[in-house]
């Protein structure tokens, strides 16, 4: 064990597996010379060599085109696309081409790529630069997409998302990048398609992913203390869903509210409560609520940004209300 | 037909001296398989035996059969989606390239792609592809993937990427170009102008017709020459071949032509001028290179027609092979969506409960 | 009231907002000359000519950011992007721009543009050429997303869609433009935002779009002669998406299938089935189902394209579980 | 610095005969101004009063005064995110721009955009766009309404559309350009060529340096003049906005100039060699177009000083204005999201009920 930024435990990881496999090579925006937007890739051209830290010129479609074509040769590229912002002018490549190229023709080829883009708002970058999309790329056949929400997740998921053979898509948040934790030391192979219980609990589950976790993970605490005992499923992958996970929770809790960074109509928590009104229904006490982002492009004014976006107290506010929807009695469970 | 789009560069007549007329039959033989299978396939389409969109090489022969000769079994190839021809003349077989057409499990790609999207990994056939343009940043990254791993020389491998005249325009193009010429990749561009974008002309889709010029914004050198021609096609593709072998530079090479028939079979294509229909059809390189090689002696009409017979058997044979042959498995359909089986894989079909516990 | 074909009600509201207002004008690929891929426009350059019936190159960004910098100077351009599946080659002008622009400049202008574009499959186009993407769109604040069933609300909507200030996405789909139906003479001008029963019914809710809802209206048909009374709610407008419509329909039935031509992990069935879900909690009998389809980049040959595939049949025995698993009588309800 | 990257065309002392002195102070005014907001308002940024990102117009001042010196009031401008020096030559007021700056109600946008979004209706100044290439199509929309709705002639309006050498990477220039050139729309592309893309300098970036040359594949002419004098930058710019008017002939016009400072205000540009720095120093166009005035005796040291002093005051008065402004109402948010109301609206805070029924 080795306490780590989520930054390090991403750029420790790249190191190993340059290190591990010739055909593994990063491509994308200022992650040489520049060493990386948010210094993902720092030190890596230096050690490696521009052949296997490529810095490109602004041309998204172009690079991640490229990647692609690379990859059905057997390279296995690892892309950074600056932000998932930007991932829109390379997003013919990546679903009408990355996604689609094994199926269309016939299973014959594989394309195995990693795109890693951070998502996110809070940092008033305003409209064009805070989304959340991922729920774009999940909703995809072909891709499979990740969002770890801790350093060791982080590590163990890209690693396993460069081994695997699909293209996939590695989500990443600005708001994780300082984050610290645990990691496992030595070479670490993740499973893509499951979710974890990230703290365990008995009356009301919570279900997030990326970085919500961690807010859920602060008011799940909080509400500990109040007696009310809150169980945080980390979803990690979003396609792949775990949907047995999620339903197996809100079955033993009863109660279900889902915590997410994104944007609520047609967010990832739709698909996350439709699942659980269908494999939980008869297990449910209370309707289940979203907590998500409010749905404008998001102001760049530190207030109107704070407001739109989902924190704690919303959180906590809409466990408040589930439960007593639910005529929850603490001591019950005491 | 513009002044513009007036082929330059060689010209068919000179190049054929010299040329052994075993090579020149054997062209022809080709060119007239492409014609024949394509007629077929139109004809297949009509009785509902080929569904979906179909694009035809009708006009194509000349260039298709020049660049198949070209391009080494060890380049790799990237197309549009009007690629039966092309597919023909990389050896997928002109049984499985007609059972594809068929959607059946014989097909190139098991029925899973039609007529848009011939493929054949070992073959180094990487595909035709249905969106405009969507082929060439691919194919740049397949040359990408060649410099990565080998050196530049006369045996080194290069890659070609056909692309139309319409398809010039979009920006996934512009893209592949200038990262090409910045990383100086193995790769020939090709743009196979056959004056039209479905009804739009070359004129009016773009502020430079000389689409071989279209590289000078990169630095990318180009050359137009007669796509009637095979043996002028080929030396021309030879040449950038070479180029992209040895230099490692990234050439345009624009080979004219015309679209015989409609956009795609379904199109009457009613929005071409009666002239512009003519000048086509007084163009068909089919009838043209029998004419040159029956001039040359290479042919007697007796042979020429043989080898008509010959491509119709052939046809023949593939339309009874796609027709007998099965459906693909509606059960392994999940089966070629993904590579690595991990858990919690979304392969429900319609109707199916969503959420499935013990 | 003139019965018309889906084309023929679009063609003739074009045609008449085209007389109406000098500043609207279309713009897209083939829709002049070529009188549009699917015939959409037939007679309108003839008519109108090239100023405002504008054939472009094979540029879906350019010409649609082309149309959105010419609505921010006031004309209202009516685009059609050929397929949905070439809008992602547009998306970064239609979600990073379009929709973002009047709130990133804080309200100071608008971006009055109508995108029109065709999804669905079933014409074996495959992979790339068969998407319904439209859940994309209706996720963006700073859209709004239609999706009219027949010719009557193609008109109303249409008309509606290009006097309004903001950036719609008219949804089609292939398989409607031959569908006919009673259209109302004169100028319709619908409402943007409000779903309809299409039919009434008191046992179940069947919720669709588009497309789906002509399927959802025959299956409702057969159940109606097995004395069974379906309601189908036509959404209409995907964003806004009339939420009340839907959970007062489903508090009336206390049942619900969802009947949708997308895919179904984070599809456009998934924020129905959570809305129901938070808004009939207390009325619902049995979980509310999804009929969507398969995961797979559509494939070419027609058995595994019909496979893939919801239908008639997909509906009608979800409906028949959904009854069984609410213990419902025929003889209750007749 | 790479041979490619040395200025070509007019250079800065030539074309001063001729300049009124009243003209060149007035220049220098604004080129103080705009330095002097840049400055503050990166200080302002290291007090954290204003976030987000901010990209600064240093060492871009003489190429902010002598395009806007040629731009007319009636023009339309598009720009990039680097646009605080624009919007304050635009006229909307240091005070409004800094208050943006700060995200107060009182900003250009009401706090709504920030340092990357400038605009004004009235005053045609279009955006300033946070998308790389993102602003280029709809200027190129901008022209085309201008085209739909007038003539071209001496006095018809133009657009300008300012873009960085990096920029010109990207898909959407080269299908602008294209249709631009197609068109004949009255738009100039502006490349100001810093000769950095964050890290990456133009050589690395492009397969053809010389970025006023990359119109060649559309026949669209460009120019390459020094971006260090405002009268030069006028001039090439007025001749530019000309063509545009006139001929409907779209140009591209690359000015030659240095970032003074890291990409944002948090980048400390360690990527850059010492020479590089140094050369851009020795170049900063506020100084030397100071010095060259008081050599014409157009101004001397004290007038000179008392410039700095009044752009001073100005900006002082812009950070007061802008700090006791007040923060934008939460409550009207939603109502800048769309223009034309309809039923069912998604205005809801975080935690708000999704369905809400009587
Ligand atoms: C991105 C995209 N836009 C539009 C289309 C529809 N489309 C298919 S083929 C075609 C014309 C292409 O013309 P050209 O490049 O000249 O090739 P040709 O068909 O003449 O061989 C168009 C517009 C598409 N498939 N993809
Ligand atoms: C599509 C897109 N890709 C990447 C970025 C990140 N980015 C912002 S500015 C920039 C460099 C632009 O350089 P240049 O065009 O030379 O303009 P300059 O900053 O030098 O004025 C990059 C890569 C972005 N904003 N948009
Ligand atoms: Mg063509
Ligand atoms: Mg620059």
């Amino acid at each position: 064990m080795t306490e780590m930024t989520y930054r390090q435990a991403l750029n420790e990881t790249l190191r190993a597996e340059l290190k591990r496999d010739e055909n593994v090579y990063l491509i994308g925006e200022e992650i040489g010379v520049f060493e990386g937007s948010y210094k993902i890739t720092a030190g890596l051209l230096k050690e490696f060599g521009p052949k296997r830290v490529v810095d490109t010129p602004i041309s998204e479609e172009g690079f991640t085109g490229v990647a692609i074509g690379s990859a059905m040769l057997g390279l296995r590229p690892v892309v950074e696309i600056m932000t998932i912002n930007f991932s829109l002018i390379a997003i013919d490549q990546i679903v009408n081409h990355a996604a689609k190229i094994r199926t269309m023709f016939g299973g014959e080829v594989s394309v195995p790529i990693v795109i890693r883009t951070p998502g996110g708002g809070g940092q008033q970058l305003a409209a064009t630069h805070s989304q959340n999309l991922e729920v774009w790329y999940a909703h995809i056949p072909g891709l499979k997409v990740v969002a770890p929400s801790n350093p060791a997740d982080a590590k163990a998921l890209l690693t396993a998302a460069i081994r695997d053979d699909d293209p996939v898509l590695f989500l990443e948040n600005l708001g994780l990048y300082n984050l610290k934790g645990d990691v496992p030391d030595g070479e670490q192979v993740g499973e893509i398609g499951t979710a974890a219980i990230a703290k365990e609990g008995t009356d009301i589950t919570v279900v997030s992913y990326s970085r919500g976790v961690v807010t859920a993970l602060e008011v799940a605490k909080e509400f500990a203390e109040k007696g009310v005992s809150v169980e945080v499923v980390d979803l990690r992958s979003l396609r792949p869903l775990d949907r047995n996970t999620i339903c197996e929770s809100v079955r033993k809790t009863s109660r279900a509210v889902i915590f997410e960074d994104d944007l609520l109509s047609y967010g990832i928590g739709a698909e996350i409560s439709a699942t659980i009104g269908e494999g939980a229904f008869d297990w449910l006490d209370a309707p289940v609520r979203r907590v998500a982002g409010a749905e404008v492009p998001l102001p760049y004014a530190k207030p109107l940004e704070r407001a739109a976006m989902p924190d704690a107290a919303d959180l906590t506010k809409v466990i408040n209300e589930t439960l007593a929807a639910s005529a929850f009695k603490g001591d019950q469970n005491v | 037909m513009a002044d513009t789009q007036r082929p330059t560069g060689a010209k068919g007549s000179a190049k054929q001296k010299g040329e052994s007329a075993k090579a020149l039959r054997g062209y022809y033989e080709q060119m007239v398989l492409v014609r024949e299978f394509e007629l077929r396939a139109s004809e297949m389409y009509a009785r509902a035996k080929v569904g979906g969109y179909c694009h035809l090489n009708l006009g194509e022969e000349a260039t298709v059969v020049g660049l198949m000769a070209a391009l080494k079994a060890t380049d790799y190839l990237f197309m549009g989606y009007r690629d039966h021809g092309y597919a023909l003349m990389r050896g997928l077989g002109a049984g499985p390239v007609m059972a594809e057409l068929f959607g059946k499990a014989t097909g190139v790609v098991g029925g899973y792609g039609g007529s848009m999207h011939m493929f054949d990994l070992e073959r180094r056939t990487m595909g035709g592809y249905g969106i405009v343009g969507g082929q060439i940043p691919p194919a740049t990254g397949a040359a990408f993937a060649i410099n990565y791993r080998s050196k530049a020389g006369k045996s080194a491998d290069a890659v070609m990427c056909i692309l139309g005249d319409g398809t010039t325009n979009i920006g996934a193009f512009h893209e592949s170009l200038n990262l090409a010429g910045l990383w100086k990749l193995p790769i020939v561009y090709v743009i196979t102008n056959n004056r039209l974008g479905m009804g739009t002309p070359v004129e009016l889709s773009t502020a430079e017709p000389d689409l071989y010029k279209r590289g000078s914004s990169y630095r990318i050198p180009g050359t137009r020459v007669d796509g009637h021609d095979p043996v002028v096609v080929r030396d021309a593709a030879l040449a950038a071949l070479e180029q992209a072998r040895v230099e490692r530079q990234p050439v345009i090479l624009e080979l004219m032509m015309y679209r015989l028939k409609g956009h795609s079979v379904v199109d009457p294509a009613r929005y071409r001028s009666k002239e512009d229909t003519e000048e086509a059809q007084a163009n068909d390189p089919v009838p043209a290179f029998r004419n040159k090689l029956v001039k040359s002696k290479v042919l007697d009409e007796k042979a020429a027609d043989a080898i008509h017979d010959a491509a119709e058997k052939i046809v023949n044979e593939a339309v009874e092979f796609a027709d007998s042959s099965p459906d693909p498995e509606i059960s392994e359909m999940f089966k070629r969506v993904y590579a690595t089986q991990v858990p919690n894989m979304p392969d429900r079909f319609p109707g199916d409960p969503v959420v499935v516990m013990s």
